[in-house]
């Protein structure tokens, strides 16, 4: 393993660059940001290509005792690899979106954006419980000036709304933090995700902790603040909120509600089913009347998302790797999405669906991207969407028919809002003139593009390249939640009598043995 | 042998007291032209009697060595931390004030030395382990404080914020004499250490019980802690904001740092008497100060409701009556000293084109465009006294609900950094004005080098760079908290 | 390279290119290239298939990729070949194919070409990936492929908004269909532990007795998979109750019809029933289930195809009708009838599709019968071909000697309904008799109004405009018209014959219209049949033996109904033509409820649609907005503000309420004491 | 002798009559700090007794302390009063309200 | 006898006197009653024994507090008649807190310590010496062990000293000011001159 700081390095660059770009004009500012992303997405790369698939769970790990209280410790496994690509993928194309739509404070924009860019990283790489929430909660400050600053008309209220909720989940979260590190006397998070704590307390942890990544996530009913802020944030602040964010609630579950608090996990887990059904049934009818596009997305994403908090709590290894796959291909689809409707607004500056229609006349290529976005959405088979929602929903099959079922309805619901979506702005007639008249991409836009389509489709056929480095971890978390899995209610009974061995493993011999 | 050592050991409040009377001839042939001369003067003053409690400090020293004078006064490390705070903040009145005063053409000699002497006041407070002591050092620097918010005169808003806090100052003082008087009657000593000793850990006589309230109400008046607080938005407000600035920052922490030692080390025996009180103070003072600070204009009405609300924050670590608790506070203490600093010099460097003073928060609309430093740094200490990682505001909050959690508050402290959500809310307000709304372009000048350079210094600290101060600011905490509770 | 990897992805690879290059690429190669590509894997199917039919191929399956593992859940990219996907494949390709060069002609005014022929082409590719497919899974990719390209081919005039709405719809609807499907999978893997169809179907048997849970219930295992299986058949072949999206899917090309809504996705789920028949033998529940819906599909769109008036619209009823022929005698156990009328159906659909879009693009995209008539004198080679098309349909054929493609197959499913003998088997019998009737009356009744009678295509918008144009443009073709008498119906427009790559696929289709069934009925449907399939299905040799033992009446009835129904629509089209009208007059509310489906669309819409969107709508503005941002953060935020009001009127600035503030913090503070 | 309750029960009259005479006053703010002077007076009365009873002297040093402290703070108060009643003319109580919320 | 007569005497006049303090019409009279309380003080503290403070009492505060207060109260030229109109808003509840205060302050120490009230025991540091008299043992003390608040104390005065000045001294241009250099600089044969007159001759200037 590599005792070169990479991890500290991809911290350390986007810093450089926010504080360069601060402190220069637009176009400077601009380059410099690009660059900064760029070498970030090569160092991302590089830790992917260096990384050990079947080798240790925690590698790159890095250790410097600089603080009283909690410590500089960074080191990844393969969920954290997955998610920090993600991120140093998307950056650039944030970047992108950014070109040539902001004018106005340039500099402080551009350093926002890399400020996140590191703070997404950070949160990722941390392996130190402070550390984490640091990273965790900073997020919020860039996140509020560029919803607040770059804007749509609503933007202050929408950013007061993104803090002030975020804020009050995670605080929570800090006390049970205390109490954590207190009670097991580290606060080392791959120490702390072997310990056993109380049953007890991890009934009142788990609840702390989910008050933080049910509204980071977000989950009905405390979702409200995902339109808003979507909807007001600039084309590159939805995609990098909605593509990495949103990632943060889940990642969060993954690497301490799930592995610390097992029992108050299964203990909790219908309560998770059913906030999860409800945000797939009820956003998605909501998603269905809406006529602002990003609205629209954004109800979306609560619908997704509930599907990722669907997989995590069927305790089960489908479900579990499906979770991290819906993430990674909901953060790649409605990032793209978001850009697909930055693209549009940026020519037209609305975000109303009455205003477009009929693209697929002067934007054919244009509407061939957005379609493809939109069907990864609705997970077609063969786009990313399918693999992560597929396993989810037959992870939690297993625990739970009636959760499954429900929550299978979103494959009809997200088809209908999505294509209601995609049939008022790229078919029908030109209506409007000024719609009419937009040209398709430009060379900007499909470098954009491309690489977001290419890794649907990349996600969609071949998925094991982004499976295959989380297995061993999702091994060691399947093993952790093991004694919360709940018996499920599909079990197979012959003659009354359950089988021994439990009903996954019921294959051809236990069958042909009871024949 | 004795005496000798009781003098060295009150080295540094003889240095200020000689001081004061060599420039107050000074001042008296000099008169106001030498006001500034003084005001330099005063701040080596200040230097040296912060180098001189600095070796204390440093070996952390505790216990009887420390006492003097009979062990009315006590020079610990505790002491000597609570001094060098105080001696910061006395400085950086000293240092902010003259620009100000001379654009009212109000300079005073006597400015400085009255600085001076409240320091020497609170000298007096943090080394207190006397009833007596306490009350003639909280006296001193009350009366210095009471003339220094009326100083400028002319102004309506200043005498009216000297009356104010001068008559409840007197109520709240008169309070704490009656509790000290019941302390004493049914103790038999003011001694600290005989009170504590007479008190011992059992059942606690109500006659006691009811000196330590009355005590503890009259210092929570001075760490304007709720509901002792009311004065301290008008007071914030009227008086000048040099003074403001002192206000905030020094006699904050001497009572604290007063109130902790009555509580730890005086009362520390009995804690079951207090902790419930300073519970009740501390989420009252954080749910005030948040709500009153959020239906205000003025930036230093503001900063008022805000340090209401960090005094609640402050007294969560005491509520915990541990020694990481002690040590929470302290560094919460330092932390928020230089915020308060920081806000406070920005709140100076606002004037518009007549040098007049923007106090409107309105006024500051789009500040970010026309004095983009100004605003960084105003929204950094907004963020960071909102507790927002990374800024090192989180860090105060950060030790003082560890050490809450650590003695078995956890619903305090849920509680508490729950409300500290609502708090959130108005300094994002002002981050607002600062950031998204119109540039009004009022606040106009050029800004003074000692501001910046202050500025500049108190954002750094407040920067994540801070926490690589953690270790340190850690460690010298810990040995005044650990000299505080050295008999437990 | 194997030649299967040929077939499946020559014609994604061609799509890709088409698709991408589109108007940069050119017409003409873009064109080519698709029908190229199709015509390759169309050659390479047939001696797959020949190979199968000369039973001398065995099943291979050639891996192409990992796909997704996740624990025990694992599957491939994999393209299994044996009896049943060899039969789908001729199917396929051979129909792909002609449609596309049916297309050069159909959709040469076409200003999108590429863009059609690149999603014919991807089409054929999902429709390949999913009759080869060796999981459940990779069956499931090809499934919502062929769905996709549906929706795209039902939108590709995407400016009408009706082609739009039923673009959606049809995705929609499916997607119902595919919930099932997709739980169906899930409830397989939890069973079998994977989802491999080999090992399923071979594990299958070892399900008897067992029960499983569902929905807090108990089934019996096979039950609650087949039926939840099933459910995504009913969706892609639009059976009763998710129908809906198949009429309105003519709103697409009619090449698009005659491919996906007639010869081959539509016809998915019966080849997945049949693919997964040693399953659904598993569980007698189902098959019922299957056979009740078939039945009743099947009698339900003859119904509702007796009185459309748009051509396409009544051939579609009639594709609804014919898939529920193949469920029912699936669900009897016929599996390898259901397929054989698959086969011959998707010859003779494809072909009265396509002849119908001949007869459509003659008028100038009219497709009210109601304006058409007497058309035979002008478009005599698209009437031959209309002809064997309703020959074939309705089953015309004496038996032993010969008959068109849908009397062997027809009559088989009839025989195998009623040789089952159960009640059951004797309901979809008579269902099956009666739709047969029907059909022979609205195949005939297409005829007639289309091909006798007299013009009345004077009335069409259509025809008007395109009259109308010639008068703007007298260098156009239609010229010489122009200035024709218009009191004869016709308005002066004359109906041309199509040109010769539409009618070379009309030509090949009415081949097959009329000799499939005679050719390959033995192969499908003989004593010997057994061997063809080798296991693909469940042949059930018993069921064959009882088929050629039913009695006489039994095998004549299917020939009376259609004489039945011909002489009908005869004396009511041809005879006396103010018949239908009198009937309408006579049976009114019978009329209206056939007119507009049985109000399937209006139920739906009342209880689906409406209350989708109203509940959006109440979500949104009274939850969302009204009850969570209400009470919630802006509720927090008045209620904060509110206090904070009180607040700030607390600091009264008077010092006298000020010390009242803090006598009462010491009142408090003593009182506390004291009570404690 | 008198009981030292006697004393207390007087001195904590003393006290409650000065804490009312802040508040119930409403036009002088001179009667507010003779209302302070009655408190401490209270308080000097308590520190005597209770040294007296106790035979310990730091309560009658500590009055005298609080007298001196006294009349220094008496000093500063008049001249606050002065320099107040200077600018607005006025010491009403109900007017010492324009910095106020 | 005499003694807890003239307890009860000095105790109800004081009492008294404080009510009229707080509700005299008339400041001077308020003052006055002030004055009156502190005499009353004054003899209580005699009664216990603290004869130091008690003249203390009388000489600090009569002498010069309350003086101090009356010239103010002169000298800010009140129009009295507009004084004291009425109660302020909140009075019944301040009323009430007050006697709230008070019956818990009575109950809390007195009744409940049932008429033995425990005080605490002297630590022997300060207890009074033996044979000294009260003013002597005070001052015994006072430079010994209290010599640290004692100058403390000192630069309390000062404090309010400089206050006082800084607060209410004005340049006044009527006014001819001190000029403190001046006057020290002056030297006597500046200011005298020595004459040595005849008799009879008278001085001349």
């Amino acid at each position: 393993m590599s005792h070169f700081p990479i991890l500290s390095l991809m911290l350390l660059v986007p810093l450089i660059g926010a504080v360069i770009s601060l402190l220069s004009g637009r176009d400077t500012a601009r380059k410099v940001a690009l660059l900064a992303t760029l070498v970030d997405l090569a160092l991302g790369v590089v830790l992917w290509l260096q990384y050990d698939i079947g080798g240790a769970q925690w590698q790159f790990q890095e250790h410097a005792a600089l603080f009283a209280g909690f410590e500089w410790k960074l080191g990844i496994d393969g969920i954290a690899l997955l998610l920090i690509a993600l991120t140093v993928f998307l950056m650039p194309i944030c970047i992108g979106a950014s070109w040539n739509s902001i004018e106005k404070r340039a500099g402080e924009y551009y350093a926002a954006f890399l400020l996140m860019e590191t703070l997404m990283i950070g949160v990722f790489t941390a392996q130190d419980l402070f550390l984490f929430y640091i990273m965790f909660e900073a997020g919020l400050i860039p996140m509020y000036l560029i919803i607040g600053i770059w804007g749509g008309a609503e933007r202050i209220y929408a950013s007061y709304k993104f803090f002030l909720y975020t804020l009050l989940g995670s605080v929570l979260m800090l006390i049970a933090m205390f109490w954590m590190v207190n009670e097991a006397g580290t606060t080392d998070i791959p120490t702390l995700m072997q310990y056993d704590f109380p049953a007890h307390a991890q009934t009142w942890l788990f609840l702390a902790f989910f008050a933080s990544f049910a509204v980071k996530m977000p989950m009905w009913p405390v979702h409200t603040w995902l339109p808003d802020a979507h909807v007001q944030a600039p084309t590159a602040g939805s995609v990098i909120l909605a593509g990495v964010l949103l990632k943060m609630g889940g990642y969060g579950f993954i690497r301490f509600s799930l592995p610390m608090f097992p029992i108050a996990s299964a203990y909790f887990a219908p309560m998770v089913w059913t906030l999860s059904i409800a945000a797939v049934v009820i956003t998605s009818l909501i998603a269905l009347v809406q006529t602002d596009m990003k609205k629209l997305i954004a109800y979306s994403s609560v619908a997704h998302m509930a599907i990722v908090t669907v997989g995590l709590f069927a305790f089960n290894r489908q479900g579990l790797e499906g979770s991290v796959v819906v993430m990674l291909s909901h953060g790649i689809v409605s990032g793209a999405l978001f850009l697909a409707v930055g693209v549009i607004y940026d020519r037209l500056h609305t975000r109303e669906i009455v205003r477009y229609g009929g693209l697929a006349i002067n934007m054919p290529y244009y509407a061939l991207f957005f379609l493809l976005f939109t069907m990864a959405s609705i997970g077609l088979p063969g786009t990313s969407g399918f693999v992560g929602e597929f396993l989810s929903l037959m992870g939690i099959y297993k625990n739970s028919t009636w959760i499954a079922l429900i929550s299978t309805t979103g494959i009809i619901l997200g088809a209908a809002y999505m294509l209601y979506l995609y049939r008022r702005v790229v078919f029908g007639e030109q209506k409007n003139a000024d719609a009419a008249a937009m040209l398709d991409l430009d060379a900007r836009e499909w470098l954009m593009m491309v690489p977001l389509a290419a890794s649907v489709l990349w996600m969609g056929i071949y998925p094991e390249s982004f499976m295959a480095p989380m297995r061993k971890d999702i091994g060691v978390l399947e093993a952790r939640v093991a004694i919360a899995r709940p018996k499920g209610d599909a079990d197979v009974k012959f003659g009354g009598k359950t089988p021994a061995v439990g009903v996954a493993t019921l294959g051809s011999a236990q069958l042909k043995g009871a024949k | 042998m004795d005496f000798i050592h009781s003098l060295v050991a009150v080295s540094a409040e003889e240095l200020i007291s000689t001081a004061v009377l060599v420039l107050l001839l000074v001042a008296a042939w000099g008169g106001d032209k030498a006001s500034r001369a003084i005001s330099i003067a005063a701040f080596a003053v200040l230097v040296g009697a912060a180098a001189l409690a600095l070796p204390v400090l440093c070996t952390g020293q505790s216990g009887a060595a420390t006492l003097a004078f009979g062990g009315h006064v006590k020079l610990d490390a505790f002491a000597a931390f609570a001094k060098l705070l105080i001696y910061v903040g006395a400085g950086v009145a000293l240092v902010i004030a003259p620009a100000y005063f001379d654009r009212f053409k109000a300079m005073r000699a006597e400015f400085p030395l009255l600085v001076l002497l409240a320091a020497l006041g609170m000298g007096i407070m943090v080394s207190a382990n006397d009833l007596l002591t306490l009350y003639i050092g909280l006296e001193l620097n009350s009366l210095a404080a009471y003339v220094l918010a009326a100083f400028l005169r002319a102004d309506g808003r200043s005498a009216e914020a000297g009356l104010k806090y001068f008559v409840l100052g007197s109520l709240a003082s008169g309070i704490l004499l009656y509790g000290i008087s019941l302390t004493y009657g049914f103790t038999g000593t003011t001694s600290f250490d005989g009170i504590r000793v007479a008190l011992g850990s059992g059942a606690l006589s109500i006659g006691a019980t009811f000196g330590l309230v009355f005590v503890m109400a009259g210092l929570a008046f001075k760490i304007s802690a709720a509901p002792f607080h009311m004065w301290t938005p008008d007071v914030y407000e009227g008086a000048p904001a040099p003074v403001t600035a002192f206000f905030a920052t020094a006699p904050k922490v001497a009572a604290l740092a007063l109130l902790m030692r009555v509580t730890l080390d005086a009362f520390g025996g009995q804690p079951g008497a207090w902790q419930q009180i300073v519970i009740m103070a501390a989420l009252l003072s954080i749910v005030i100060g948040a709500l009153g600070a959020i239906g205000q204009d003025n930036i230093k009405r503001l900063l008022a409701y805000s340090s209401i609300n960090n005094v609640g924050f402050m007294l969560i670590g005491l509520a915990a009556g541990t020694v990481a608790g002690a040590q929470a506070m302290l560094v919460y203490l330092v932390i928020y000293v230089v915020s308060s600093v920081a806000a406070f010099v920005v709140v100076l460097e606002l004037r518009d084109e007549a040098g007049n003073p923007v106090e409107s928060i309105a006024a500051l609309g789009g500040l970010s465009r026309t004095r983009p430093g100004l605003a960084a740094v105003l929204a950094i200490v907004m963020f960071s006294l909102a507790g927002i990682p990374p800024l090192f505001g989180f860090w105060a909050k950060f030790v003082v609900f560890q050490a809450a959690v650590q003695a078995h508050l956890v619903v305090l402290a849920a509680i508490g950094i729950a409300a500290s959500v609502i708090g959130a809310f108005y300094y994002l307000k002002v981050v607002k004005v600062l950031y998204f709304d119109d540039a009004t372009d009022t606040v106009r000048g050029t800004p003074d080098t000692a501001n910046t350079v202050l500025l500049f210094g108190s954002a750094v600290f407040l920067s994540p760079l801070g926490y690589l101060l953690t270790l340190d600011l850690g460690r010298f905490a810990g040995k005044a908290a650990s000299a505080l509770l050295h008999f437990a | 390279m194997s030649p299967i990897l040929i077939i499946v992805f020559a014609p994604l690879v061609a799509a890709i290119i088409a698709g991408l290059g589109n108007k940069r690429l050119g017409m003409v190669p873009a064109k080519a290239l698709t029908t190229a590509a199709l015509f390759l894997s169309c050659g390479l199917s047939w001696p797959i298939f020949l190979s199968f039919l000369g039973g001398h191929a065995e099943t291979t399956v050639t891996p192409v990729l990992n796909w997704v593992a996740s624990g025990d859940l694992n599957f491939a990219w994999a393209l299994q070949v044996d009896t049943l996907t060899a039969v789908m494949l001729v199917v396929v390709t051979s129909v792909s194919a002609l449609v596309h060069l049916y297309s050069w002609g159909y959709m040469s005014e076409e200003a999108d070409q590429p863009r059609f022929f690149a999603y014919l082409s991807l089409f054929t590719f999902a429709m390949l990936m999913l009759v080869t497919a060796n999981n459940l899974v990779q069956m499931f990719f090809g499934w919502e492929g062929v769905g996709l390209a549906s929706y795209l081919l039902i939108g590709f005039w995407f400016r009408k908004p009706s082609a739009n709405a039923a673009a959606m719809k049809a995705f929609v609807v499916n997607r119902v269909g595919d919930l099932g499907f997709m739980l169906g999978i899930f409830g397989v893997f939890l069973v079998f532990g994977t989802v491999s169809i080999p090992q399923i179907l071979h594990d299958a048997p070892g399900l008897a007795g067992s029960t499983i849970g569902f929905l807090g219930y108990r089934f019996d295992t096979a039950t609650v998979l087949c039926i939840l299986l099933f459910i995504g058949a009913m969706g892609k072949s639009a059976q009763l109750g998710l129908h809906t999206w198949l009429p309105d899917a003519m709103e697409g090309p009619t090449p698009v019809s005659a491919l996906i809504h007639a010869a081959t996705m539509v016809t998915a789920g019966v080849f997945m029933v049949c693919r997964l028949s040693p399953l659904f033998e598993q569980s007698q529940t189902a098959l019922h289930f299957v056979t009740i819906i078939g039945a009743l599909t099947c009698f339900f769109a003859a119904t509702v195809g007796t009185t459309q008036t748009d051509i396409k619209r009544v051939i579609a009823y009639s594709t609804c009708s014919q898939l529920g022929y193949m469920f029912f005698a699936a669900g009897v156990g016929a599996y390898g009838a259901a397929m054989f009328h698959l086969f011959t159906h998707a010859f003779f659909k494809a072909l009265l599709f396509l002849g119908a879009g001949s007869v459509i693009h003659a008028m100038h995209h009219e497709q009210d019968m109601r304006y058409f008539g007497g058309l035979w004198k002008k478009i005599p080679l698209t009437f031959a071909a209309m002809m064997a098309g309703t020959l074939a349909i309705t089953g015309v054929g004496i038996d032993d000697v010969f008959g068109f493609a849908g009397f062997y197959s027809k009559d088989a499913i009839l025989e195998a309904a009623f040789a089952k003998g159960t009640e059951l088997g004797m309901f979809a019998f008579a269902l099956g008799i009666f739709a047969a009737l029907l059909t022979s009356f609205y195949s005939w009744r297409l005829v007639y109004l289309t091909f006798f009678g007299t013009p009345r295509w004077a009335q069409s918008e259509h025809i008007q405009h395109a009259v109308h144009d010639a008068h703007d443009h007298h260098d156009h073709h239609h010229d010489d018209h122009a200035h024709a008498p218009a009191h004869d119906g016709t308005a002066g427009y004359h109906p041309h014959e199509s040109p010769l790559n539409m009618l070379v696929p009309l030509g090949v289709l009415a081949l097959g219209a009329v000799f499939a069934g005679f050719v390959f009925a033995p192969a499908f449907l003989s004593e010997g049949a057994g061997e063809f399939w080798k296991g693909a299905l469940v042949f059930d040799e018993t069921l064959l033996h009882a088929m050629h033992h039913v009695p006489e009446w039994v095998k004549l009835a299917p020939a009376a109904v259609m004489l039945t129904g011909l002489l009908i629509a005869t004396y009511a089209y041809l005879i006396n033509p103010a018949f239908p009208a009198a009937c309408v007059r006579r049976f009114g509310f019978l009329y209206r409820f056939l007119l507009n489906k049985w109000y399937f669309d209006e139920l739906y819409d009342a209880v689906f649609v409406r209350p989708a969107m109203a509940l959006g709508r109440f979500f949104w503005k009274q939850i969302d907005v009204g009850l969570i941002d209400r009470f919630g953060p802006n509720g927090a935020a008045w209620v904060v503000s509110l206090a904070s009001r009180g607040a700030v009127r607390l600091q009264s600035g008077y010092l006298y309420s000020y010390a009242l503030v803090m006598l009462v913090g010491l009142v408090g503070a003593i009182s506390w004491v004291i009570a404690r | 002798m008198i009981g030292i309750g006697h004393y207390v029960a007087v001195s904590a009259v003393m006290f409650v009559l000065g804490v009312l005479g802040i508040f119930l006053n409403r036009k002088n703010v001179i009667i507010i700090l003779m209302a302070i002077e009655l408190i401490l007076l209270s308080v000097n009365l308590n520190l005597v007794a209770f040294s007296a009873y106790l035979h310990d002297l730091a309560g009658q040093i500590f009055a005298m302390f609080v007298l001196t402290v006294a009349a220094g703070e008496a000093a500063i108060g008049l001249a606050i009063l002065v320099i107040y009643f200077r600018g607005r003319g006025t010491i009403a109580v109900d007017d010492v309200n324009r910095m106020k919320g | 006898m005499i003694q807890a007569i003239a307890f009860y005497l000095f105790a109800s006049m004081m009492i008294l006197s404080g009510v009229f303090t707080i509700f005299a019409r008339n400041p001077v009279h308020s003052v006055l009653w002030l004055i009156c309380a502190f005499f009353n003080a004054a003899g209580l503290m005699v009664l216990v024994g603290a004869e130091f403070i008690a003249m203390l009492l009388v000489i600090v505060y009569v002498g010069a507090v309350a003086v101090l207060f009356l010239f103010v109260v002169m000298m800010l030229d009140i129009d009295f008649a507009e004084l004291r109109a009425g109660f302020i808003r909140n009075a019944p509840l301040g009323l009430v807190l007050a006697v709230v205060l008070f019956a818990e302050l009575f109950v809390g120490i007195l009744v409940r310590s049932a008429g033995d009230l425990h005080i605490g025991k002297a630590v022997t540091a300060s207890a009074t010496p033996a044979g000294l008299s009260n003013t002597a043992a005070i001052g015994a003390l006072l430079y010994t062990r209290y010599l640290f608040e004692f100058e403390a104390a000192g630069m309390i005065l000062l404090v309010a000293m400089i206050g006082a000045i800084v607060l209410t001294h004005r340049e006044r241009g009527d006014t001819r000011g001190q000029n403190v250099s001046k006057q020290v600089a002056r030297r006597p044969e500046d200011a005298t001159v020595n004459v040595r007159p005849e008799v009879g001759k008278g001085v001349q200037l």
